[in-house]
């Protein structure tokens, strides 16, 4: 299942939801990204733009993937769009499989698709001004991690 | 007539949406946003900035995708998310 | 947290509550472990034994070891002891940090070292007759991993 | 007289827990085990066939490690939690 949210979303009753009916799958690993404080920058909120049709195909190509590498049984993505507050979950996923390393590892492969290959854009807002996000270099190396595996 | 649509902090500098004429019934996103640019200085400071990518219809294209009136590009700064 | 149960656990309540005040850290990485139907045998309950003592102190200094490793902010580990009927939860790993990297290797490490150097003992109770559990292959060498990582 | 106790499937075999008496006033778990094993063949067969570790009062210990009266022995077959 794969979620828009334009409202805030809660990642533990999501997390319920998805636990339900899981009588084959041993393991489930989840994320939750949180809008958090940066350091001395007063952060007020996020604001996610996205281009609507697009960034919904371009995540379920990615869970289409993720499906192809690993054994999964089930997964959901939610992820905000829209202006998220300090403290609120930007985005939740959960990925279940019979044995850990498949959830793991589709849990981690999902995030770091969101992070540097899916259509949204983050403007930080805080008391000092906006700026727009861009990924660190560690995202950029993090995603790089499964394109090396294919070779 | 194709419609421009801008992401993240170009749709900043540009708003939202923008309808662009074309010069010949079929064109590519790449003169397209050239015609846009030579308009538009920050514009043209912003796309030598940063790997701008394109879709056309809701569809990633490379900038030497024609387009034909009627056609949408969507105009896509790097991507943050997560 | 550490946190050895004797009755059953929900996860999404744990996850609820470990999110909270967590106003610092953008990644959460969370890991539920059911209790599953084990393909053609009728699977009705694993039976977890451990030693009183010896069990949370193995995995207290699991967890100093992952805060060693690894930036986090905070962690909870809670694991069944007794009778845990098939769906349910053996066991919850929740992990936090600044950046997903951190979140995502410490839950990992945690859950391979809960599978294989952890005094637990899992004995399978099904219809067509008991049997103790031994790790898989693939839990030995998971664990190896972050055995190899220190040379 | 030191207290042996097992766990897993070594509870099933011997029960949980076990008086020892000492030959010395201190002997090695090693030598505690062995004289138990020496009395209950099915013991001595299901040691022979896995890695077994103990601990002495609370904390993992090496077959070398002596005991004296009051101490308790754990004898522990291979992990499998999670």
């Amino acid at each position: 299942m794969i979620v828009l949210s334009h409202e805030p979303i809660d990642p533990a009753a999501l997390l319920r939801d998805f636990l339900r009916g899981l009588d084959d799958a041993g393991a489930i690993a989840s994320f939750v990204g949180l809008v958090r404080e940066d350091g001395g920058d007063a952060v007020e909120a996020l604001m996610l733009d996205h281009a609507p049709g697009l960034t919904e195909a371009s995540i379920a190509r990615a869970a289409a993937d993720s499906r192809d590498r690993w054994p999964l049984l089930k997964l959901i993505i939610v992820h905000r769009v829209g202006r998220v507050e300090v403290g609120e979950a930007v985005v939740f996923i959960a990925t279940a499989a019979v044995h850990r390393r498949a959830a793991f590892e589709a849990c981690d492969f999902l995030m770091d698709f969101l992070k540097t290959d899916a259509p949204f854009w983050k403007k930080q807002i805080s008391r000092s001004g906006d700026k727009w996000i861009e990924p660190r270099d560690g995202d950029y190396s993090d995603s790089a991690r499964w394109r090396k595996r294919e070779l | 007539m194709v419609r421009v649509v801008f992401y993240g902090k170009l749709a900043d500098l540009m708003g939202r949406e923008r309808d662009a004429t074309l010069d010949l019934a079929a064109e590519t996103v790449a003169a397209v946003i050239r015609r846009l640019a030579a308009d538009e200085a920050a514009f043209a400071a912003a796309l030598a900035s940063m790997r701008v990518r394109y879709a056309v219809n809701d569809v990633m294209a490379a900038p030497e995708t024609t387009v034909k009136t009627g056609d949408e590009i969507a105009v896509l700064p790097p991507f943050s998310g997560g």
